[in-house]
């Protein structure tokens, strides 16, 4: 499926075991300034906002790069980074309006979000179901129908 | 399409990285000849035009012509040099080009003076001083980055080059470049300092030598005028890039705005347009990013020098990872500059745009539906209520 | 105070021609993923009902915006989007209550109701009249002219049976 | 020895503002894997019988546990906060949640031992491997929550984590919460008056180095399954202990704590569910008797509540305990 992470701020605990379990899938070390999602704790406590790469369909971060490092997978609509050609610049770090790539200041390399390729670790160790993996396109439906029910049932 | 560099597209902004020898000369390259074959488009180089004629749909070359239907510019910009005497040497460098790159990559010698703090300025200096040079760089103004940061934040970054050996000389102007044939130093209103390569970044201008008078309506900063359409005043006719004349998005001012994402998508829609589609450029987000010795600084928007003093209000916050800048017109965020964690520059473009009362923001409680951007503001809602008194 | 399409599913049948009008309007096609109003079969209530924006007072899609590509149009008061400053982010989407901002299939925008700049043709096409274009304080008033309808038929009966 | 077992325990005097940072050895960590273990055995080894819970010398002892900051469920955050309890005289120990336990690992550290009175009210920052003694003046007075706002503020760090206590209620007066969070917190106040004690206001932690995972793919798979939690922790430690061995450190830390107690006048009279921490003689419950009888049983000790010898023996708790730390 074509699928997104959809992240439920109200649900999120601020546990931060997924920035735990996504920098040991990918980075064999637990480590979470390398993870590719990042709790973002808001002062006053109760908010706490998971924010990865939202996988935009018209990427700020694709436009900055000055090597062609971010490119659209147009198939499966992902924005995808290639590590290789990646120079540790930074622009996408800063262009992105929604803190959703990260640094990896060891390899100094920019971090993005593949979606562990469809089994994001970061929802299936979620214990508080903040985070979830849903395709993209009948999703909105979803939350309509949630929407719906709660205005007009009887 | 038509060119007078000799090479397919490459990226100027990673030039930097090349003259530090970073990288290796082929991954400069964006496209190679095969990748505009497998496009359709007939790449033609190092072909300079020397007159062109609206009325006829025609470029003129040196050994002929060329006849087209729809003509999209997108002629870049030229450094822009002043007639300071010695300019002619050998190791004199105006870095723009991967040719001027080459020569800087090929350079033998021990002292290097850098001309110029902008964002090219700064990288080259870095670059060569990775390389061993010993760096001096001139500055006419009273900061480093003058267009993008404040002296607070310019200040930072300064010491930063500073500490790595790079000595900084603002408030300065360069008079004379010495030597003889091949450049042995440069003479500035208040020094001479030895030189066997001078790079020459003191700011770019429109590349428009190919329009004659009045054929292209140019806008007040000598950029070509666009609709919103990229299209100029000529019927047929678009362009795009670091020549045109945009609106800066956040402060709505138009201007000269030549960044690298500006003119991808700029050239992308004017592309579209001279092919018959409808697209609209909206206006350019100007945030820049540099790295100063891995240590990663960005700005985007007003600065507050450019703020009138009686609505000015900037609030100035320094830890040990790094600092954030905000510049405030009364209670609306007009530009943010940020050294280390450069995320948070991006984080609060929206709310720049909004353009929003932020006393009335931050008083209401926080509420999922914030954006990262106001998580920001929240972390430091104690000052910035205090700021606005 | 911003007009809105005000729904009553109960006269809702679920022909859709609603979806079908606004695809056409916005993208001379008539496909159903394209609608900014979709009439959902809600299986536990067994009614359809169509789902559109609200034009809310204080819109949350408005605020958390990182480009400001959505705003309030002057003359209609709807809150609409700027497709060319529109990244595809979907943080509006996020944040709307209702989950009513989509992506454009194809042309990766936002796509949302702007009320059709004031004659919506989702209203003209509902052969049911289930649809009504309102400023908010006419809704009220209608809605309690309903209820008041409603409340007068049942106690005539009452009062039938009583006598 | 591989970097998952490298632990590390900071031993900070603030009488004498001295900061010593020493290995935890591997054998007691095997006898008594983390936060709650090492920190009964501190107490037990280091602090003399009968001293004075308010004196300076009393343990302020602040411990992550064996899986804090790796792939486990909410124990990746835990944290156990021990010491002489200055009401009761007893082994005070308490876990918290949050975050804390993780960002201490994060930060180069395993266990805080807190020792000495500060001249000054301070707090602790600690930062990647280095420990700040700061002055905490300002907001000496100030609510848990508070002080945990003002130290991020000062740190300008948003993920800072901060144990912070509550409004002091005079000397020794009413208790205080002691906080790790906005929303983790213990009204286990005593702890709280023992940090007060010191003049210590807050430990703050803030930490970006990684945390080595032995075989870091077993680590995610045990813990997706989540059933055999003895296999997860050997997939992060390394420490192949089997299920029984795990069992008996348990009891091995649970006696120490029972040994700690007899060893400060605590008698079988003492023991009651709440009794425990008050001394404060509740009317026994026809229930509570028998029930205090099971346990007693369960744990090997005899109807007084003392350890039996051969239990003692089992443990490896019969011979003088020297000190390994």
């Amino acid at each position: 499926m074509n699928g997104i992470l959809v992240a439920d701020m109200e649900r999120c605990t601020g546990c931060k075991l997924c920035e735990i379990v996504c920098s040991v899938k990918k980075e064999w070390v637990s480590d979470p300034p390398r993870s590719r999602i990042r709790i973002t704790i808001q002062r006053g406590g109760k908010n706490r906002l998971p924010t990865f790469c939202q996988h935009c369909e018209e990427p700020l971060c694709a436009a900055v790069c000055p090597v062609n490092a971010v490119r659209k997978d147009e198939s499966t609509g992902l924005i995808l980074l290639d590590r290789e050609l990646c120079v540790g610049c930074r622009a996408c770090v800063s262009a992105c309006p929604l803190f959703g790539v990260g640094f990896d200041s060891v390899e100094n390399k920019a971090l993005r979000c593949d979606l562990c390729h469809g089994d994001p670790a970061c929802v299936k160790y979620c214990e508080a179901g903040a985070i979830q993996y849903v395709d993209r396109d009948p999703f909105p439906t979803n939350k309509q129908r949630a929407a719906a029910k709660k205005l007009y049932s009887p | 399409m038509v060119t007078k560099e000799p090479y397919p597209l490459y990226s100027a902004c990673i030039l930097a990285d090349y003259i530090a020898d970073r990288i290796p000369r082929q991954r400069v390259f964006l496209r190679t000849a095969e990748d505009y074959a497998r496009a359709g488009i007939e790449l033609m180089l190092a072909r300079p035009v020397l007159d062109w004629s609206p009325e006829r749909h025609m470029l003129y070359f040196d050994d002929g012509a060329l006849r087209y239907d729809r003509l999209v510019i997108a002629t870049g910009s030229r450094p822009l040099i002043p007639p300071v005497p010695g300019i002619e040497k050998d190791g004199f460098v105006a870095l723009k080009t991967l040719r001027d790159a080459d020569l800087l990559r090929m350079a033998h010698g021990k002292n290097a003076v850098v001309v110029g703090t902008g964002p090219v300025g700064i990288e080259a200096a870095i670059a060569l001083r990775h390389r061993g040079w010993s760096v001096s760089v001139v500055e006419m103004l009273d900061r480093v980055l003058p267009r993008l940061f404040d002296l607070p934040l310019a200040n930072t970054l300064k010491n930063r080059l500073e500490k790595r050996g790079i000595n900084i000389f603002l408030d300065e102007k360069v008079l004379e470049i010495l030597g003889g044939t091949r450049v042995e130093g440069v003479q500035t209103d208040r020094r001479a300092l030895p030189a066997d390569v001078v790079v020459w970044v003191i700011g770019m201008r429109p590349e428009l030598t190919l329009l004659n008078e009045g054929q292209l309506l140019l806008g007040a900063s000598g950029g070509i005028a666009v609709d919103r359409h990229m299209q100029t005043t000529q019927e047929g006719v678009w362009a795009c890039g670091d020549c045109v004349e945009s609106e800066d998005l956040v402060s709505g001012c138009t201007g000269l705005f030549m960044l690298w994402h500006n003119a991808r998508l700029q050239g992308r829609i004017a592309g579209a347009n001279a092919a018959g589609a409808g697209k609209r450029y909206p206006g350019s987000v100007n945030i820049t990013t540099i790295n100063v010795f891995d240590e990663a600084a960005a700005s985007v928007g007003t600065l507050a020098s450019e703020v009138s003093p009686g609505e000015r209000k900037v609030l100035h916050r320094r830890s040990p990872w790094g600092e954030l800048y905000l510049v405030l017109k009364d209670t609306c965020l007009m530009g943010v500059q940020a050294v280390g964690r450069t995320e948070r520059v991006g984080g609060l473009i929206g709310i720049m745009l909004q353009g929003k009362d932020l006393r009335k923001t931050l008083v209401r409680a926080s509420s999922p539906a914030d954006g990262p951007g106001l998580g920001i503001l929240r972390n430091v809602r104690k000052d910035l209520l205090h700021l606005f008194g | 105070m911003n007009k809105f399409i005000l729904v009553d599913p109960g006269k809702c049948i679920g022909c859709r021609s609603c979806a079908l009008a606004c695809s056409f309007e916005h993208d001379d096609e008539f496909n159903l993923s394209l609608t900014r109003i979709s009439p959902l079969w809600m299986t536990e209530i067994g009614r359809f009902i169509p789902m559109t924006c609200q034009q809310c007072e204080e819109p949350l899609c408005l605020d958390v915006c990182p480009r400001k590509a959505i705003s309030a149009d002057k003359k209609t008061s709807a809150i609409v989007v700027d497709e060319d400053l529109c990244i595809g982010c979907r943080a509006c989407f996020l944040v709307c209550p209702f989950g009513v901002p989509v992506i454009h299939r194809n042309k990766g925008y936002m796509i949302k109701c702007d009320l059709c700049g004031g004659s919506p043709q989702c209203v003209e096409e509902c052969s049911q009249q289930a649809l009504s274009t309102v400023e908010s304080d006419d809704a009220a008033l209608r809605k309690r002219r309903e209820a008041a309808q409603k409340l007068q038929a049942l106690t005539e009966k009452i009062s039938e049976k009583a006598s | 020895m591989h970097m998952t077992l490298r632990r590390t325990a900071a031993f900070i005097d603030l009488g004498s503002v001295k900061i010593e940072v020493k290995e935890i050895p591997l054998s007691l960590r095997e006898s008594y894997l983390g936060g709650r273990g090492i920190d009964i055995y501190l107490m037990y080894t280091m602090l003399k019988p009968d001293l004075d819970p308010w004196d300076p010398g009393n343990l302020l002892l602040i411990g992550a546990g064996i899986l804090s900051g790796t792939p486990a469920p909410s124990a990746a955050g835990m944290i156990h906060v021990g010491g002489k309890l200055p009401l009761t005289g007893l082994a005070g120990s308490l876990s918290m949640g949050g975050f804390w336990g993780a960002e201490l690992r994060f930060a180069g550290f395993d266990h805080l031992v807190i020792t000495g009175k500060s001249s000054r009210p301070v707090y602790l920052w600690v930062h990647n491997r280095e420990i700040e003694i700061r002055d905490a003046a300002p907001f000496w007075n100030a609510d848990s929550l508070a002080v945990q706002d003002l130290i991020r503020d000062i740190s300008d760090e948003e993920n800072a984590q901060v144990m912070s206590v509550g409004k002091p209620g005079g000397d020794r007066g009413a208790p205080m919460d002691l906080r790790t969070d906005g929303e983790h917190c213990r009204e286990a106040a005593e702890l709280g008056m023992l940090m007060l004690s010191k003049n210590l206001k807050a430990v703050a932690v803030r930490g970006t180095l990684p945390v080595e995972i032995k075989n870091p793919d077993k680590a995610l798979q045990h813990l997706a399954e989540l059933i055999d939690l003895f296999r997860l922790s050997a997939a992060v430690t390394g420490i192949s202990s089997s299920p029984e061995e795990l069992m008996r450190t348990g009891e091995r830390i649970v006696t120490l704590e029972r040994l700690f107690d007899i060893r400060e006048g605590f008698s079988l009279a003492d023991d009651g569910l709440f009794a425990y921490r008050h001394r404060r003689l509740p009317e026994f419950s026809p229930l509570l008797k028998p029930a205090l009888a099971r346990y007693n049983e369960i744990h090997g000790w005899d109807m007084h509540g003392r350890p039996q010898p051969d239990t003692l023996k089992r443990l490896g708790l019969d011979g003088e305990l020297h000190r390994l730390l």
